[in-house]
């Protein structure tokens, strides 16, 4: 680079969100928000049964109901809306057709069969009693283990089997490793299935203008350019008459990383009907059609030495596919397949994936998509070793951590880690909890009848999504940087917000770069006919990747600048330097032009230097070398009330290395978040279906995502260990908390609970199956 | 989300509620905070064709003491019980049983009267006022009666109200000194309905009990008097033994619940260690 | 299905309106549909999540478990109605100081819910936070920063 | 979910078996039967009202009696659905005259329920079937009564 930034202000402070002032006051607007003349409301009938041939559909009632302007049914858009889409490219993987509206027979509860328009909401819900649907229920196929044996109803006709694909993996000489391992511990685990609930529901709106062939849609979206571009292709529309909006968006968690049948449904009718079309979900909606998370069933053993070295892996995945595969299914537990290793050097490594068909919702990306479920295996695993050698828990983990000097390190899945330092995030959480002392009041209390619980989770994550060859539909980000006449600055970035803050980060990392406040910066986000090329926020990628797309993008206009201002000053631009909204010579401040006046001076366009074009705008796209490998330690301490099976947590530590931090209070509110969402695993969520593939959980009635009483305060701290493969030495943080939580506290009650020889307990860890352990121990 | 269409009526005094009801029969409901009534509604669950709502009936609020007797109007919130100086002062187990249902929004507007005729059977209100032996003033185009809250409770979400009935008044006797109450339950984490709750009214003579009371909710279809609890430990001293023997017999001849948030096992054992700490902690 | 539309007075946030209505349609509905207040959000359907609440007649309440109808003559004071002349309420000021948002959708309802645990207790403990606040969910922060700004809402409150 | 129960009638077995089999009588007795008319072999199409307090759906549907031996067992298939979800259910009845002059009467089934009503009803679905089951053999036993003291 050639020239000089001036003192970093901004990048690394605790700067208070430039989003909040309009979303505390109830100003801002998400989909439902957004009022159009004339718009029509769509709802959905959806399946009550899990597995059916649909013998009818009787629409006629409802289309007579004043105020109803339209029923359509699969038949209705079969050859019209293109199938949903599934991005997923993996060896002899099955894609089934899934038709926007299910035709001829449905698959799982909530599948949509028809759509009614109506004039008003209401009206549009009371069209749908009137629907008359007849069904010939068949049987459903909902226990993972039995769906793979050869007596299973085959969900599709078209298929041998419920067996979406199988993935293998022998990395070194897992046999020999075993047959020489002084101990082997086995395990079965359940990885429950989870529903992701941000709290602003799904939505969409859609308006179409024949005049000019466009068509414009809103929708509470992670992915507007991918959106943009699938829609484009189901509708047969040209792509570049679609655009694709995400207004504010309340959340996703990985649920908005996709594209449902109702978008392609909405805006299919919005082009038929010529006025606006709206479908806001309801949450009993979210519940059944909005796409779950985890769900897997996983056998694994694990091949030990007396000194605690582990030696060797060897596990049968069981993934849940659900009914359909959406965007990414079945990438998800391959996820899981990639970092069983976790933080430990584990030389040899064998593993059966098996992607299975259900009648049940699609599983895919929830908030650490398939690396909570790998943790949750390596760690639950390394304690049940531990326990094994009568080792603490503790010491076995140092014993297989790689040396901080490793890295980058290839690990037998595959996978490279770019950089780490496990040693010194566990001594910090092992320091702030005062271990030794623990396992001392531990002893104690045991003495008194009393069962506390130290649970550790050391963890190591892929995140930071790309590079391309790794991620479907592509793993670069984008991102424009445009100076305006004015000498303000616009951001147009291809990533997708939902509650990380990026207009605040970005604007950190621009505002540093220029040396200007950053008031003068506005990041423009979710909006394809602004920013024209994006891939979205998941996989805690934003930063990792589009946070570098925009730096470089920065560095670019600012090379411009320098030799614009470089003419005007007669200085070197080399010798520049930018800082408080004025660009001088370094040590010379009192000769400086101003950061606007340069700006103009490119608009203005008549006294440029030679060779330089008018303007102020670059893009970057940035293509990372590597996945980032962000880790951590966390530690949790409970105490478990033996006779009603309640859990106390009393403490939770975290601490994470995410690489550089660009905003802490930023960082410290994902890892927040994060450890609530692995917590809600941990001890209340899961989703359950009963044997016909109903679910029983279906509203927060029976379905428990944590309340404020639910959870304690957290304690977090953080080592710095920057990562070599983005320009930011960022790696991502908005998973991490959720990845290591549930492990962590699954440790701890299994801790608490060994003196009665429990080694280990299913999740949602409630008071029922925690007492009924107890029980069964006794 | 959407409720079906209904006819609304918003009378202001209890004739004219209860002439709607007549008039109106089986295809009316009462609305009073509309906790319970709304949700269902919107999910269609229920679809009553005629809603009265009885918010504006005069003398159907507060809390008000006669002659010994605590006299709770039906409109009477959770939140209004929860925070009264009277209630607080003098049957303190009712605040501290209000504290405990759903959330502070959900008390602000939820009533006494709607809970109890709703008879939901993990709500909170029903072991409290088992537990209290209220009594309930019931209004009907037949006249005036008052039943005892023991008969009340008469199957799942069925009480003792005939159709064309309203509760206007719950009668509380204010407890001698050497009485005290709790109120002790596990929330289903979800819902916060009572997977177990148990309310205990105790009278103590030195450390002879010399009178309890427990009422249990969410633990069988219709909430319940521990009687075999009561007789086990009437006349006894609260010693820990005595007490935990008691409380064993808290599920006795009881059929219990089961779902999915808590086995048949696991409520019964909830209804026993439950009981045995309500005991406790009224007792110290 | 006129004959069952019933009229009904409101005052929100100071103003008068006054709305002829489906007996059926739920508060929140008015307040965003008809008043064009959308501040007020949707956020469940059983009346766990808190996304609506409002304050009417002086009392936090879930504005999608209210008909409309009941609501006649009823003061009503949303989201949209707490800044004064352009400046926070210290409750919102709280929520932007202490990041206690994220995504933001349940932050009016959070807000809303905080105003009315501040005004019954304007000293509270933590624990008393999270209990008062037990009728709002949030999906994103894990709570903490919003404790956080309510104790900071409450000593700017107290002077 | 399993239904297992017994309740014991005041009549004897035939007169039993009569009311329990008989399309008229069903109609009295089951609680919530707003129509049962005869669709052969022992089929019946029924509108039913079936709920507790306000809770209550209209279902349409089918009842169905099967593997008839009068006056000792039967088999019942109960199928209908409403705008809230669907009940399927099956269930083995057995008649036993215990004492004299009374019966007992013991079911042993499945029922299964879908749509929105187990998707936000499981809570109180099996205690809801437990409780119409009572209120249909209380009011079987009424009719039978009344028969007999007739």
């Amino acid at each position: 680079m050639a020239t000089m930034a001036g003192p970093s202000r901004l990048i690394g402070a605790p700067i208070k969100r430039r989003e909040d002032p309009r979303l505390v006051q109830g100003l801002s607007h998400y989909v439902d928000d957004i009022k159009l003349v004339n718009t029509l409301h769509c709802t959905f009938l959806r399946s009550d049964y899990a597995h059916a041939d649909i013998k009818s559909i009787d629409t006629e009632a409802a289309e007579n109901l004043s105020g109803v302007v339209k029923v359509i049914t699969g038949s209705d858009i079969a050859g019209k809306v293109g199938s949903i889409p599934c991005a997923a490219e993996i060896e002899g993987l099955k894609v089934p057709d899934h038709p926007a509206l299910a035709v001829g027979r449905v698959r799982f509860v909530g599948e949509p069969i028809a759509a009614v328009v109506a004039t008003d909401p209401y009206v549009a819900r009371d069209a749908l009693d009137l629907i008359e649907v007849e069904y010939d229920e068949l049987p459903a196929v909902v226990d993972l283990d039995a769906a793979i044996e050869s007596d299973s109803t085959v969900i599709y006709d078209e298929f041998d089997d419920n067996i979406a694909f199988t993935m293998p993996l022998d990395a070194g000489d897992v046999d020999a490793a075993f047959a020489e391992a002084d101990h082997v511990v086995s395990q079965r685990f359940v990885n429950q299935r989870l529903i992701p609930n941000s709290i602003e529901p799904r939505g969409v709106l859609a308006e179409y203008l024949p005049g000019e062939g466009t068509l414009t849609v809103w929708s509470s979206t992670q992915v507007p350019h991918h959106l943009k571009t699938i829609l484009s292709l189901l509708l047969d529309l040209p792509e570049q008459l679609v655009r694709v909006i995400a207004p504010e968006v309340g959340g996703g968690f990985g649920s908005k990383l996709n594209v449902y049948p109702e978008e392609a449904v909405v805006a299919y009718l919005a082009t038929q009907l010529r006025k606006p079309v709206k479908w806001i979900e309801k949450r009993s909606e979210g519940f059944t059609t909005t796409i779950h998370g985890r769900d897997q069933v996983d056998y694994v053993d694990m091949a030990v030495k007396n000194d605690g070295t582990i030696t060797a892996l060897r596990a049968k995945l069981l993934a849940n596919m659900g009914a359909y595969h959406q965007l990414l299914t079945p990438i998800i537990p391959v996820l899981t397949y990639l970092m069983m290793p976790g933080a430990y050097k584990i030389p040899n490594i064998k593993l059966e994936l098996i992607g299975v068909f259900t009648n049940k919702m699609a599983t895919d990306a929830y908030r650490g998509a398939g690396r909570p479920e790998a943790t949750h295996i390596i760690e639950r695993m390394v304690d049940l070793a531990a326990q094994k050698l009568g080792m603490d828990a503790k010491e076995i983990r140092f014993k297989n951590f790689p040396q901080p000097d490793e890295f980058p390190l290839e690990m037998a899945t595959g996978v490279t880690y770019d950089s780490g330092n496990y040693q010194m995030s566990f001594n910090k959480a092992l320091d702030t909890v005062d271990y030794a002392s623990l396992r001392a009041r531990q002893a104690e209390l045991r003495g008194q009848g009393r069962y506390m619980g130290i649970g550790i989770a050391t963890y190591a994550e892929i995140c930071g999504m790309g590079p391309s060859v790794g991620v479907a539909g592509g793993g670069w980000e984008s991102s424009t940087v445009r100076i305006e006449r004015t000498g303000k600055v616009t951001v147009l970035t291809g990533v997708s917000p939902h509650g990380q803050g990026q207009e605040t980060s970005f604007a950190q990392i621009v505002a540093d770069e220029y040396g200007i406040s950053i008031d003068d910066i506005v990041i423009i986000h979710g909006d394809t006919g602004r920013q024209p090329q994006g891939i979205g926020t998941f996989g805690s990628r934003a930063t990792a990747v589009g946070g570098a797309a925009l730096i470089i993008a920065t560095q670019q206009v600012k090379e411009k600048m320098a030799q614009i201002a470089a003419h005007m000053l007669e200085a070197n631009a080399d010798d520049l330097v930018f800082e408080d909204g004025n660009i001088f010579v370094q040590g010379s401040p009192d000769s400086a032009v101003t950061f606007a006046d340069v700006a103009a001076t490119a608009h203005v366009a008549v006294n440029l230097p030679p060779e330089v074009e008018p303007g102020l705008e670059a893009t970057h796209f940035f293509e990372p070398s590597n996945f980032t490998y962000p880790f951590g330690a966390h530690i949790s301490i409970v105490e478990v009330d033996p006779e009603t099976g309640e859990i106390d947590l009393q403490r939770y530590v975290a601490v994470d290395d995410c690489g550089n931090i660009i905003n802490p209070l930023l960082v410290d509110g994902q890892v927040h978040g994060g450890i609530a969402q692995g917590l809600g695993q941990a001890m209340y969520e899961g989703a359950v279906y009963d044997e016909n593939g109903q679910l029983l959980t279906g509203s927060f009635m029976d379905y428990a995502i944590p309340k404020a009483t639910q959870v304690p305060r957290f304690e977090t701290e953080h080592t710095t260990t920057p990562s070599p493969v983005n320009p930011l030495g960022v790696k991502g943080v908005g998973e991490a908390g959720t990845i290591a939580s549930s492990p962590c506290l699954v440790n701890a009650v299994v801790d608490a609970l060994s003196p009665f020889g429990i080694t280990d307990i299913d999740m949602p860890m409630t008071p029922n199956r925690v007492w009924q352990a107890i029980q069964d121990a006794q | 989300m959407i409720a079906s269409s209904f006819e609304y009526f918003a009378p202001t005094s209890v004739d004219e509620a209860l002439a709607l009801l007549s008039e109106h029969g089986d295809d009316a409901k009462i609305l009073a905070g509309g906790h319970s009534l709304i949700p269902a509604m919107k999910l269609r669950l229920a679809e009553p064709a005629v809603l009265i709502d009885i918010q504006r009936v005069e003398g159907l609020k507060g809390v008000s003491e006669s002659d010994g007797t605590l006299v709770i109007g039906a409109l009477t919130t959770h939140h209004e019980l929860e925070s009264s100086n009277l209630v607080n002062q003098k049957v303190p187990i009712l605040a501290q049983t209000a504290g405990e249902i759903g959330d502070v929004q959900v008390r602000n507007k939820g009533t006494i009267g709607g809970s109890l005729s709703h008879a939901d059977p993990a709500a909170d209100w029903p072991a409290t006022i088992l537990a209290l032996d209220a009594d309930l003033k019931i209004v009907g185009s037949g006249g005036e009666r008052v039943i005892k809250a023991t008969d009340f409770f008469e199957e799942l979400y069925t009480t003792a109200l005939e159709a064309d009935e309203i509760l206007t008044e719950v009668h509380v006797a204010v407890p001698a000194e050497n009485t005290t109450g709790s109120y002790l339950k596990l929330h289903q984490v979800a819902s916060g309905f009572a997977l177990t709750g148990v309310a205990v009214v105790l009278t103590k003579s030195g450390d002879i009990c010399e009178n309890i009371a427990v009422g249990i909710t969410g633990v069988s279809d219709v909430p319940y008097r521990a009687s075999e609890v009561e007789s086990a430990l009437a006349g006894r001293a609260l010693t820990a033994d005595n007490i935990a023997a008691a409380a064993e017999k808290a599920a006795d001849g009881v059929d219990i619940l089961e779902d999915i948030h808590a086995s048949e096992a696991y409520r019964s054992n909830l209804a026993k260690v439950y009981t045995r700490r309500a005991i406790e902690g009224a007792a110290s | 299905m006129n004959k069952s539309r019933k009229q009904i007075n409101t005052t929100i946030n100071g103003e008068d309106y006054t709305h002829e209505v489906e007996p059926r349609l739920l508060l929140v509905h008015y307040l965003r549909e008809v008043a064009g207040l959308t501040g007020t959000h949707v956020g469940c359907e059983t009346s766990l999540c808190g996304a609506c609440t409002a304050i009417v007649d002086g009392q936090a309440v879930k504005t999608c478990t209210m008909l409309a109808v009941q609501a006649d003559g009823a003061e009503i004071t949303t989201i949209e109605g707490l800044a004064q002349d352009g400046e926070l309420h210290p409750i919102q000021e709280g929520f932007w100081e202490r990041h206690g948002l994220q995504c933001g959708f349940c932050t009016p309802g959070m807000i809303v819910a905080a105003h009315q645990l501040l005004e019954r207790n304007p000293n509270p403990s933590e624990d008393e936070i999270r209990h008062g606040l037990e009728g709002n969910f949030c999906r994103c922060t894990g709570y903490q920063h919003i404790v956080d700004a309510v104790q900071y809402a409450a000593e700017k409150m107290q002077g | 979910m399993k239904i297992k129960a017994d309740y014991t009638v005041s009549a004897h077995r035939e007169k039993v078996w009569e009311h329990l089999t008989d399309a008229d009588l069903l109609s009295q007795s089951i609680p919530g039967c707003e129509e049962l008319k005869a669709a052969g072999n022992d089929t019946y199409e029924a509108t039913i009202k079936v709920g507790v307090a306000g809770i209550k759906g209209t279902y349409k549907g089918t009842v169905t009696l099967e593997n008839m031996q009068p006056p000792s067992a039967y088999r019942l298939i109960v199928e209908g659905k409403s705008t809230i979800g669907f009940l399927k259910g099956a269930c083995d009845f057995r008649l036993e005259e215990v004492n004299s002059g009374e019966t007992k009467v013991e079911l042993a089934g499945e029922l299964t329920v879908g749509g929105k009503l187990a998707r936000v009803g499981q809570r109180i679905i099996g205690s809801a079937a437990k409780m119409t089951i009572g209120q249909f053999f209380k009011q079987i036993n009424k009719l039978v009564t009344t028969d007999t003291d007739s």
